[in-house]
């Protein structure tokens, strides 16, 4: 019956929630072969770094490229930068959701998503990158015979109660829009994907109660996942700062860290965006305005980021303290100096020329722009962690720091986790809020 | 931590000893004291197993008629130490140091960690050793809780 | 010191020792016997030629080069570096559960069958003397026959660092209760200061101010390694006097 | 108990409908709104009183002075041997204090949506058919069940059925 405005919206895309909601399933993946066929990449990808994992544990940590001074490597590189990246979903999400920004509608579920499984990926590299992983429960505060308890002054014990209290959050503030969904899926299937569905949506009725306590709630949770989200990446810079390590040691690291996430999250939310956009066919409702909003976002981080970072060295070089000039000055020359100028040109250079420039701020040009800042944050964790690390306060014990392919297994086990994560996602859920999308009225 | 492992307590259980040694026999029957043969627990780190020479040193006279003093004996003219199994012991994970001689001097029975040997025919593992025995013990006591004062 | 009663051990200890060290920089000759010394004793392992080129070798203690002057005027000074003990230890507080802590004589304890390899005490130790045992470890034959039982053999995935040989503070702290005395000066030797051809290495209670320990560290020429960071070190380095 | 449902094409004549309940002294517990979309209505006509932020000041009280009470205690109570470094630390329990009482936050957040929400609740009946563009009405628990079917079907709606 609305078949006669469908094509009413200056954006394109579908109007009417019937419609919506029947495009959208529509173009969830079928098992078609370039779907199976992903999967199993992505699955051979993951079971290969678990077997890394696996032999990492069996032929204990020798098998890494750590060493002293050196001891933690990579694996705290991806740590930082998967919790980082975590940012995303959250972050922006609530940031928009409070501002009550409406072009978000269709952006904000790909990038809770994010979240979460970068959680869940980053919330499993403290485990990866301890050498005894199966005692890991020790960290945890329960009640034993032997009457230990962590230690609650460690900022890893503070990375547990944030992690796990992100991972909560962000599960949540997931699940909560879903569930309208749930509901409506559960009504388009039948068999055991109509049972699942019906128990995920919680026996949701479409009541004008359960829409308001739904909107309250998810506006309560826009706040509090931003005050976790805050929280969770300055106690990832606590680890840091709360060392000795020279630059390290550094009360900078905090907010610097927050920016870097956000900064990430935002290049993140792009790339897994064009991704969807191109394989599920979302042009009508991921459009050139979102990218160019997000693109704006990403700016601005970027000179954020460069400003922080400036203010960072600036300080380091100024102060001439001779324990921090040896990191300095390795992280400016040789190889890690390379590594260096590649960061500040993907992640100052090449966002300020393309998305500064108004004329080239495009949805190729912003997805470009994404890549490059997750390479460049990458090589920032990685600069902040192993030059730092490989000079230590006794110039008599540095050390270089290669990694084995175990690590770099790992690595690329966890970027292929990511996408298989995601690939299972979208199979189950409209990677887009049906309730919340309404066709675009006429862009502004 | 360390669960102080009992040494495959299962594993080592009575049949599995080289001889049917009887504890009961020796202290309630004969009145020996545990000091008599594990002669280092009041003063050194080791309680010890006792040598068979100590073991000759009685059964060349005593009970020689009996069987398993004959396979004793047997031991003897091989000039073979008994391959006694030991019942208590740390893992090796445990990274624990137990000694003796200070125990002994804080006057702390033996059966308050080995439980009550004089009725048993063959020693088993009676108290199981967990971290949480030594440290409640410890504490019970006024006894050091540093870690370093068992683990080094 | 708040707490640490040793008495059911020591049985008449009364006082607590507070233990230090004392190096002599100008009788250091870097000849190294302190490694090998610690090394046997303490049954630490040894990584190999390979491991060793990867950064891997373990020494709890190591002789620091410094070379100062050019060519050919060269003049080497020696420091051998083990773990300094801090009394403000950086290494103490970030462990996530406790394995490492500071008991009440002084000692830097690590526990090792409590550390759960977070490695992060190691990355926190501005003097770098915590080891990680990366595999499980092994001796060249015949040296595993020689094992130190008084110590611990440490399994993989474990920090490990200088105990300033905990096990002979043991074990003089039981022979003096034994004997009904208190532990003398000089009676408890780590393996590094015995075996020092040079006796440039004294080892003590810092508190009693008559040992020859306490005596060197109110030396004028004491001082501290990295003493600017606050970490308050136990170890005395007595700078050459030229 | 009886229960009328009526349904309606769009969301605007449903407020009319609305209106004309309230102003015939339906009260606003009778009356149930049912979409697909959240709808306007729920802003204005419809408002439902809500504990939610309460509850979630509350847990999160809860849950954030139970975790430093426990932490406080764990430490004095089975005390490590720390050197000079103090057992107990302000600066250090601050951060966990403020995870475990967002941590409280979320969870009441959570359990506040399901019972406001009546979700999780498996002795519902089942929901009015919903047509996809508008909503359905059900006003329940009156006596005069065909005075306000009439009422409803004057007021726009396109059906009006008894549900019992």
């Amino acid at each position: 019956m609305a078949l006669t405005v469908a094509t009413a919206g200056v954006g394109g895309g579908p109007v009417g929630h019937a419609q919506v909601c029947e495009d959208l399933v529509a173009r969830m993946p079928g098992s078609s072969p370039r779907y199976l066929g992903a999967v199993a990449v992505c699955g051979g990808i993951v079971a290969w770094a678990l077997f890394a994992w696996v032999y990492q544990i069996a032929n204990g940590f020798g098998s890494t490229g750590l060493r002293r001074p050196v001891y933690w490597g990579l694996y705290i590189v991806n740590f930082v930068f998967w919790i980082g990246i975590s940012h995303a979903g959250t972050l922006i999400s609530a940031i928009l959701r409070l501002t009550g920004a409406e072009w978000r509608r269709p952006v904000t579920r790909a990038a809770e998503a994010i979240t979460v499984f970068c959680l869940m990926i980053g919330g499993l590299f403290p485990i990866i990158h301890i050498s005894r992983p199966w005692f890991f429960y020790w960290i945890l505060p329960y009640a034993n015979e032997r009457m230990l308890w962590p230690n609650f002054r460690s900022p890893l014990f503070w990375d547990l109660t944030a992690i796990l209290t992100y991972l909560t959050g962000s599960v949540v503030y997931l699940y909560l829009p879903l569930i309208p969904d749930f509901a409506e899926m559960a009504e388009r299937c039948t068999g055991a994907r109509r049972r699942a569905y019906r128990w995920l949506s919680l026996g949701w009725r479409g009541s004008d109660r359960q829409w308001q306590a739904l909107e309250r709630a998810m506006k309560l949770m826009a706040i509090v996942i931003l005050a976790i989200a805050v929280s969770v990446h300055s106690v990832v810079a606590y680890d840091f700062s709360m060392s000795l390590t020279p630059t390290w040691h550094n009360t900078i690291f905090p907010p610097y860290f927050v920016v870097g996430a956000i900064f990430s999250g935002i290049a993140a939310l792009v790339v897994v965006m064009a991704t969807l956009r191109k394989l599920m066919g979302l042009q009508e409702y991921l459009r050139e305005v979102h990218f160019v909003n997000l693109g704006k976002l990403l700016l601005l981080m970027s000179l954020i980021w460069g400003y922080f970072t400036f203010s960072e060295h600036l300080t380091t070089w100024y102060g001439n303290l001779p324990t921090e000039m040896d990191v300095f000055q390795a992280r400016e020359h040789g190889i890690f100096g390379a590594l260096f100028w590649i960061m500040v040109t993907c992640n100052l250079a090449v966002p300020l020329v393309l998305l500064g420039v108004s004329k080239l701020r495009r949805i190729s040009t912003t997805v470009a722009c994404g890549i490059a800042v997750l390479i460049g944050m990458w090589l920032e964790r990685f600069l902040i962690v192993i030059p730092a690390l490989s000079t230590p306060h006794l110039s008599s014990v540095s050390g270089g720091y290669v990694p084995s392919w175990i690590e770099l297994s790992i690595t690329a086990g966890t970027f292929a986790a990511m996408a298989l994560l995601y690939l299972l996602f979208v199979k189950a859920v409209p990677i887009i809020a049906m309730w919340e999308y309404e066709g675009e009225p006429a862009a502004r | 931590m360390l669960l102080l492992l009992l040494a495959a307590a299962g594993a080592l259980m009575a049949a599995d000893q080289p001889l049917s040694f009887s504890h009961a026999a020796h202290i309630e029957k004969a009145r020996m004291q545990c000091t008599d043969c594990h002669s280092g627990a009041k003063t050194r780190d080791n309680a010890g197993i006792p040598s068979i020479r100590r073991c000759m040193a009685c059964h060349q006279f005593i009970a020689t008629d009996r069987p398993e003093i004959g396979r004793l004996a047997a031991y003897w003219e091989k000039q073979r130490e008994v391959p006694w199994l030991r019942v208590y012991g740390f893992s090796k994970d445990a990274a624990v140091q137990f000694r003796h001689a200070p125990h002994a001097r804080a006057e702390i029975e033996c059966a308050r960690c080995h439980g009550d040997v004089a009725s048993m025919t063959v020693a088993v593992p009676a108290v199981v050793h967990t971290m949480g025995t030594c440290v409640q013990c410890h504490r019970d006591n006024s006894a050091s809780d540093d870690c370093v004062a068992c683990h080094f | 010191m708040p707490e640490g009663s040793t008495e059911a051990e020591s049985g008449t200890q009364r006082r607590t020792p507070q233990w230090g060290m004392a190096i002599d920089l100008d009788r250091c000759t870097g000849c190294e016997a302190c490694v090998v010394a610690c090394s046997s004793e303490n049954n630490v392992p040894t990584a190999g030629e390979d491991q060793s080129a990867k950064g891997r070798a373990m020494h709890w203690i190591r002789i620091d080069r410094y070379y100062e002057g050019d060519f050919p005027n060269i003049r080497v000074r020696h420091r051998p570096v083990l773990c300094q003990q801090c009394d403000e230890a950086p290494c103490e507080p970030v462990c996530p559960v406790n394995a490492t802590y500071q008991n009440a004589e002084g000692l830097n304890v690590q526990v090792y069958n409590r550390c759960i390899g977070t490695r992060y005490c190691a990355i926190n130790c501005p003097y770098t003397v915590r080891f990680l045992n990366w595999y499980p470890p092994e001796w060249a034959e015949p040296l595993g026959l020689q094992l130190n039982p008084d110590v611990s053999v440490r399994p993989a995935g474990v920090v490990e660092k200088c105990t300033f040989c905990v096990q002979r503070i043991k074990r003089a702290k039981l022979n003096a209760a034994a004997e009904g005395r208190e532990v003398g000066d000089g009676e408890v030797q780590p393996a590094c200061v015995q075996s020092c051809p040079a006796e440039a290495m004294v080892f003590g209670d810092l508190s009693d101010p008559t040992s020859r320990v306490a005596h060197l560290a109110n030396s004028r020429r004491a001082q501290r390694l990295l003493e600017e960071l606050g970490t308050k070190p136990r170890v005395f380095y007595l700078e050459r006097a030229d | 108990m009886s229960r009328l449902h009526a349904e309606f094409e769009d969301s605007r004549t449903a407020a009319g409908a609305v209106r004309a309940l309230i102003a015939r002294g339906v009260p606003l517990e009778a009356i149930e709104l049912y979409s697909r979309r959240p709808t306007e209505l729920c802003h204005s006509l419809l408002r439902r009183k809500s504990r939610m932020s309460l509850v979630a000041v509350l847990s999160a009280a809860v849950a954030g002075g139970t975790a430093t009470t426990l932490l406080y205690r764990a430490q004095m109570e089975y005390p490590l041997v720390t050197g000079g470094m103090p057992i107990n630390s302000g600066w250090a329990t601050g951060v966990v204090t403020f995870e475990t009482t967002m941590a409280g936050a979320v969870l009441g957040i959570l359990g506040a949506l399901l019972w406001e929400g009546r979700l999780l609740m498996r002795r519902m009946p089942p929901p009015p058919p919903m047509p996809s563009g508008g909503a359905v009405i059900e006003v329940s628990g009156q006596d005069d069940t065909n005075a306000l079917r009439d009422l409803l079907l004057e007021a726009g709606a396109s059906s009006a059925v008894r549900a019992d």
